[in-house]
């Protein structure tokens, strides 16, 4: 079964950084996240594979995806990479894939401690919150202030009229150049 | 055959470098984007194995991962709001005309 | 005992007369500068009249010597314990009778200078400068102290500076006095290096120490003449310095070349500065340190005599031939500085053995009055013909009756005839000589009948030769001879050039400073009366009237007479030393060195960096996908480092 | 008396100014700060001489101690002794010259006088700093201001002469900091503090090593041979009172650093580099002068002179006697005042003709006595007349080499003395070509040819004076510098046997 799922996932994600049209890349990119959701199911981590499958799935490629209406026509094929780009980094990316992972494969792991915790919505929220222990509350508290600062900035980013100087300025740039 | 941590951690190797991979390549700016959501995910995996395998007895490796599935939503947020900007002054979102800030 | 406060005011009045002048004389004195300065002069002068008495006659014996006196010290700028500049006032023979001739001279240019100057835009300037010279020349001579000499050395030399580029919109004026400045200034670096070496192996900067510590014989004193450096002692090599400072003040062969320059000053200023003091300040500097050279470095005071003689001679030669009036009493004056020094350079110490010290001094002291009235005469003369050249005068004699007659003693006396005061110093001279050195003593003659010959020379050129044509009649109405306040000058120097031969000066002034009757040789005064009335004679023939003898004598030593009319080329040498050796060599190597490679050496510095600038500015391609390819690279290079490297 | 209010009164008068409302406050805020410094700087000679008279017999007078940076060690401590007196009394002059000299200036007037005070205040705070960083932080403080003077009120080639004095500055305070950084780890008591570490004998290598660091960093400021190419082009650039400021004070940054820093601390390095030193020092002197020689620009001439005066200082300083390091401190003074005259008199002088080309000026003694006076004066000072302080100081710098007995030292000595000829050789050149001659201007009338005004008059009697009364006294001076000396030279002594 896991062989199966992470196949899937490989696949999926190869599949969507090479693909030519950009609107498929997107949806190859759904796919791969809905198999790491897979493995975190197959990890019996009931919660964390929800919350992947709500943020990445139904947010984050769901926000990449209006994107994509936003800015390109659907359907066109994108501009090809490269030839000697994508065979250096194909070089250097396998190179380092090779290596990292004979650092893993020479490592050998040792279990420090049996999974004791069950793992419910109810002891993470419960540990999450609390003050005392392996309580997480400031982290969160700086998450939730980050993802507002986030919000926020996305605001003033997306929202923000671009001078018509600035406008004219550039373009003549690009013109001249 | 017993599938073990090598066998997750390879997943996610594999997973970061064809992020990587993606991320050198591609050249619009939407699909670089992508690419480092991958990588994000190989990093999820790889706390997510660890605390499974390792640490049985801790939650850190969970706590890590959610963190950081926020801060991935509010990074995709802010990005996207970027490009959207910089689709609006440049009338392109190729990573390939925004190149204003060099010497 | 004196009174330190007279002695003080001696160079204070003209310092005095000097600020006042220089910083109020333009708003304030614009008319009454000339009495100003004069009346503090006067002062000045009856002042160094009293202290010359009290000290020949009253309290400067001490044992029947005549003692050096520091009357005042103060220690103006100490350098180390021992070593310091102290400002002081020694009394002793010589620097008694300096400040007597140099106040003397000075109320005579004062006076002088009166009508001289009268009607100078710069009227109080000029007697600003004439005080500041007066004070610096006085402070000179009054000097206890080497390195207070040499303060002062500067100060004569740049009054005269400024003196001589008086007019200083002539460019002629403004050549001379830098001329006359910067070859000072070479000769006083000789004197800067020699006083550092005789200071160190003194270790002090008195003159009284340093005298006594030179002379009398010591370990210290030993090893300093056993010190040798380039095959001479350092002593000698001190010495040396020193008298290079002195010959260039003093106008020596082969520094001598600004004093005929100098000439460009106004006319008083040619007889007080050119003529009867600043010139002989190196006379006096070897006076000084006399006891120096005479005991520790016979070597030194020889090296002193040949250059005198030959300067004597030299300045003298040229003279016969020179037109301009002023250039001729110039190269007088050096050929008179030159038997000075070379009276001292024959001359031994103490006793009768001093002679030629003594000697020295009285001709430098009849010199003085003898000069400074011929400077003012020609002064006068040049006031009334307006012009420097004999070709332009000639039969004078009718028109300038007080002129002539002053002019007349004067070049007698020059000439050594009797009675008058440079008959006695040069037999005196001349004895000295011939007791030492005989080759010396025969220089000294010839030089002798060369100067009777070029001073008639001159004489008659001025006053009789031919009738006195003027050019000028308008002005020549106007004014007569010359106003009384430049004819009182005249005579009274006059006077003097008269009886100043008649002083006992051994009495007064002997190296040693023990009193010795100098007496009168009649045998050693036949041959220079001899050869001086020769000279007269020769003058007469060819110059009395209008004639083409000159012309022919001149044909027939061609070669010589050219050379010396040129004054021996010595002026174009200088000037390839100076323009081509200077200037081209150092001078311009070294401005373009500083320019191309030493900044070059620091501008390359900056192009080398805008260059690798330049060429790794690209890596910086704002492209993001290079950016992360070599941040990889990089992280997978440190991973591998960490990993494999570093365990 | 409190040390500080040195500092504090040019920031406070530096910030009014930029509260001024129209440039005749401005320029009056700046002449009150200057003559507040003045008077100070006069008070603090007074009150020292009474302290001392006093048989207070610190080495180090007023001292003021606060912990600026407690874990690095770093502290504002300062204190004065004969020679930062000297220097400050140096500064007030200049600083009031400079001034009153730059009274006309239109462009640009607050920022302008807010730079130069400002200025002062780093000059200030570098003489009477007794901690090391303190001191580096001042002399940072007093570089900055310099490259915008010269870039926006300068002439010529301003921006070049700007960027480059900026940089070479800067690099030799790079150098100055990185031997600072060798003191502060290897002395073992990591403080900044001057005198503990005089106190702390550096072991040999370590001096030997970083002292060459130090001195070439200071030696940048003070024109070491073959640094001083931004002296040239710095000064010819420059606005008139920028050039007084960068001669007259900036340069003795360089000098001072040399003896109460690098040859303080480091006597053993200094004893192991003294050859080198007297060397590049002897160059300088004598071909500073040869190439003043052919300059044609005045400003040129005077900066040239100004590398040669400044070789003298370094000579005093690389002969370690005692004589010899007074003579520089009052050859750093001399030439501070005759320099800062004679910037004076060429600005004044410019304003007129409006040219600083030698060939074409002629007679100017005639239109502007005045400011011929002033040009004789400072130009006779140059040359080394006795009456002006250049000649006492340096004849106490000859007096003191002389007394090193090393024969090759002499020689140094001997090439030293021949650049007074040289000296009068150009400075004549100069003098006669300008001043003297026949007037050049037929129609002087069409140029604006008035004699000085009331505050050229006020700057130049400033400037004159303290060189006059340094030549004409010179023991008030030598007896303030001397004993502050007697330290120095006991450390070079230490380190010798």
């Amino acid at each position: 079964m896991f062989f199966l799922i992470a196949a899937f996932t490989l696949i999926t994600a190869l599949m969507s950084v090479t693909e030519k049209k950009i609107f498929r890349a997107a949806i190859y990119l759904l796919f791969s996240m809905m198999g790491v959701a897979g493995i975190y199911f197959w990890l019996n981590y009931d919660f964390i594979a929800a919350v992947q499958i709500i943020v990445y799935v139904g947010g984050i490629v769901v926000l990449i995806i209006f994107s994509i209406f936003l800015t390109q026509q659907v359907g066109r094929a994108m501009e090809k990479p490269k030839r000697l780009r994508v065979s250096f980094s194909l070089l250097a990316v396998l190179f380092a894939f090779a290596f990292c992972f004979i650092i893993i494969w020479q490592n050998e792991f040792t279990n420090v401690e049996e999974s004791s915790v069950e793992l419910t919505a109810n002891t993470i929220g419960e540990q999450l919150l609390s003050l005392t222990g392996h309580g997480y509350i400031l982290p969160f508290e700086v998450v939730s202030m980050l993802l507002l600062a986030a919000m926020v900035g996305c605001i003033v980013i997306a929202l923000k009229q671009v001078p018509v100087t600035v406008l004219k300025k550039e373009k003549q740039n690009s013109t001249l150049s | 055959m017993e599938v073990g941590l090598t066998h997750l951690l390879f997943v996610s190797t594999a997973l970061f470098f064809i992020g990587v991979f993606g991320f050198l390549t591609r050249r619009n700016m939407i699909t670089m984007l992508m690419s480092i959501e991958l990588i994000l995910n190989s990093v999820n995996i790889n706390f997510i194995a660890f605390n499974k395998y390792l640490y049985g007895g801790n939650l850190d490796g969970v706590f890590f991962t959610l963190f950081l599935i926020a801060i991935a939503a509010a990074e995709a947020a802010v990005a996207i709001a970027i490009i959207i900007n910089l689709y609006r002054s440049h009338s392109s979102i190729d990573i390939e005309n925004a190149d204003e800030m060099k010497f | 005992m004196f009174n330190n406060i007279n002695i003080l005011l001696i160079p204070l009045l003209p310092l005095v007369g000097f600020l006042l002048l220089g910083l109020f004389g333009k708003k304030h004195f614009k008319s009454s500068a000339g009495w100003i300065g004069t009346l503090s002069l006067l002062a000045s002068t009856a002042l160094s009249l009293i202290t010359a008495y009290q000290y020949f006659f009253v309290s400067g014996k001490v044992n029947g010597v005549f003692q050096k006196l520091e009357v005042v010290k103060f220690a103006w700028l100490e350098f180390s314990p021992g070593m310091s500049i102290n400002m002081g006032v020694l009394l002793d023979p010589i620097s008694v009778m300096m400040i007597v001739i140099v106040t003397f001279v000075s109320l005579m240019v004062h006076i002088y200078s009166l009508g001289y100057m009268k009607g100078e835009e710069r009227y109080s300037t000029y007697y600003a400068f004439l005080s500041l010279f007066t004070f610096s020349m006085l402070g000179l001579v009054l000097s206890s102290n080497i390195f207070q000499i040499y303060i002062f050395w500067e100060l004569v030399g740049v009054s005269s500076f400024l003196l001589i580029g008086f007019y200083f919109d002539k460019p002629s004026a403004v050549a001379a006095s830098k001329k006359a400045f910067i070859v000072t200034r070479f000769a006083d670096l000789g004197f800067l290096i020699g006083i550092l070496l005789l200071s160190f192996h003194a270790q002090t900067l008195d003159f009284k120490l340093l005298i006594e510590r030179l002379t009398t014989a010591t370990p210290q004193l030993q090893s300093t003449i056993a010190t040798s450096f380039l095959g001479a002692s350092v002593l000698t090599w001190g010495l040396l310095l020193i008298f290079i400072g002195g010959a260039g003040k003093s106008a020596m062969f082969p520094l001598h070349i600004w004093l005929p320059d100098a000439m460009e000053g106004p006319a008083p200023v040619s007889a007080l500065i050119h003529a009867a003091t600043m010139v002989v300040a190196g006379v006096y500097l070897v006076a000084r340190l006399f006891p120096v050279f005479a005991i520790s470095c016979p070597v030194a005071l020889h090296v002193v005599g040949y250059i005198g003689g030959f300067s004597a001679l030299f300045a003298a030669t040229i003279a016969c031939t020179q037109t301009d009036i002023k250039r001729v009493l110039a190269y007088s004056t050096m050929s008179q500085i030159g038997y000075m020094m070379l009276a001292l350079g024959v001359s031994g110490y103490g006793g009768e053995n001093g002679l030629g010290f003594t000697a020295s001094m009285f001709h430098l002291f009849t010199h003085a009055m003898f000069k400074a009235l011929l400077f003012l005469g020609a002064g006068a003369v040049i006031h009334y013909v307006h012009s420097n050249e004999m070709k332009d005068m000639g039969g004078l004699r009718k028109y300038m009756p007080v002129t002539h007659l002053t002019f007349l003693i004067a070049c007698l006396a020059i000439a050594g005839v009797p009675p008058f005061s440079g008959f006695f110093s040069k037999e005196e001279i001349l004895s000295a000589a011939y007791q030492s050195h005989k080759g010396i003593y025969f220089v000294a003659l010839a030089t002798a009948g060369l100067t009777a010959f070029y001073m008639f020379r001159l004489y008659f050129s001025i006053f009789w030769k031919k009738e006195y044509k003027t050019n000028h009649e308008s002005v020549d109405e106007h004014h007569g001879e010359a106003p009384w306040t430049m004819k009182i000058p005249l005579l009274l120097l006059g006077v003097m050039a008269i009886c100043a031969g008649f002083v006992p000066f051994g009495l007064f002034v002997s190296s040693d400073g023990i009193s010795w009757p100098s007496e009168f040789n009649l045998m050693m005064s036949i041959a220079p009366v001899a050869i001086g009335l020769a000279g007269i004679g020769l003058a007469w023939i060819i110059y009395k009237s209008e004639n083409n003898l000159s012309g022919r004598v001149s044909e027939a030593g061609r070669g010589l007479y050219q050379s010396a009319y040129h004054k021996f080329y010595i002026d174009e040498v200088y000037l390839f030393v100076t323009k081509k050796v200077v200037f081209n060599l150092i001078g311009r190597p070294s401005a373009w060195i500083d320019k191309n490679i030493v900044d070059g050496a620091i501008n390359l510095s900056a192009d080398l960096t805008d260059d690798t600038s330049g060429l790794i500015k690209g890596w910086q391609s704002g492209k993001l996908q290079q950016y992360a390819i070599w941040f990889f690279v990089g992280v997978i290079g440190m991973v591998w480092l960490f990993v494999y490297m570093l365990n | 008396m409190n040390l500080s209010l040195l500092i504090l009164i040019p920031i406070i008068a530096s910030i009014a100014i930029l509260f001024c409302s129209n440039a005749k406050q401005v320029r009056v805020a700046a002449l009150l700060a200057a003559i507040i410094q003045f008077g100070l700087a006069g008070m603090l000679l007074l009150v020292y001489y009474s302290e001392r008279h006093a048989g207070n017999s610190a080495q180090m007078l007023f001292q003021y101690r606060a912990v600026w940076f407690a874990p690095l060690g770093i502290q504002y401590f300062v204190g004065v002794d004969g020679v930062s007196i000297s220097m400050i009394l140096l500064t007030a002059c200049v600083v009031l010259a400079g001034v009153l000299v730059s009274w006309k200036v239109e462009k640009m007037t607050k920022e302008f006088f807010f730079l130069l005070t400002f200025l002062s205040a780093g000059a200030y705070g570098f003489f009477i700093s007794l901690d090391l960083f303190t001191m580096f932080f001042f002399l940072e403080l007093a570089v900055i201001p310099k490259y915008l003077l010269i870039g926006i009120w300068g002439s010529g080639k301003k921006e070049y002469s700007a960027t480059k004095l900026a940089l070479m500055l800067m690099g030799g305070s790079a150098l100055v900091f990185v031997g600072l950084l060798g003191i502060y780890f290897y002395s073992g008591i990591s403080s900044f503090d001057l005198i503990a570490l005089s106190k702390s004998h550096l072991p040999e290598g370590v001096q030997h090593f970083f002292f060459p660091f130090l001195f070439l960093g200071f030696g940048i400021f003070g024109a070491l041979f073959p640094f001083h190419t931004w002296v040239p082009d710095g000064h010819s650039s420059a606005p008139t009172a920028a050039s007084m400021f960068l001669a007259g004070i900036s340069m003795k940054l360089g000098g001072y650093g040399c003896l109460r820093v690098a040859t303080y601390i480091m006597p053993e390095g200094a004893h192991e580099y003294q050859s080198i030193i007297i060397l590049l020092a002897s160059i300088a002197i004598l071909y500073g002068a040869f190439a003043t020689m052919m300059q044609t620009d005045l400003k040129y001439i005077n900066a040239y002179s100004s590398v040669s005066h400044c070789g003298f200082v370094l000579l005093g300083i690389g002969m370690l006697t005692k004589t010899s390091m007074t003579g520089a401190v009052m050859q750093m003074v001399s030439h501070g005042l005759m320099t800062a005259l004679f910037f004076a008199a060429i600005g004044m002088l410019y304003e007129r003709t409006h040219t600083r080309a030698v060939a074409q000026m002629s007679g100017i003694m005639k239109l502007t006595p005045f400011i011929g006076t002033v040009f004789f004066i400072a130009g006779l000072c140059s040359l080394g007349l006795p009456g002006f302080s250049g000649f006492v100081a340096e004849m106490t710098v000859f007096m003191g080499s002389w007394q090193n007995a090393d024969n090759w030292y002499r020689l140094a000595t001997i090439a030293a003395c021949a650049s007074i000829v040289v000296t009068a050789v150009y400075i004549l050149r100069a003098l006669g070509k300008v001043m003297m001659g026949p007037v050049q201007y037929p129609d002087a009338s069409t140029h604006s040819f008035g004699d000085a005004m009331w505050n050229e008059k006020l700057a130049a009697a400033v400037l004159i004076a303290g060189i006059v009364i340094i030549g004409v006294a010179p023991f008030l001076l030598q007896r303030l510098i001397s004993p502050a000396i007697t330290p120095i030279i006991q450390n070079v002594l230490r380190a010798n046997f």
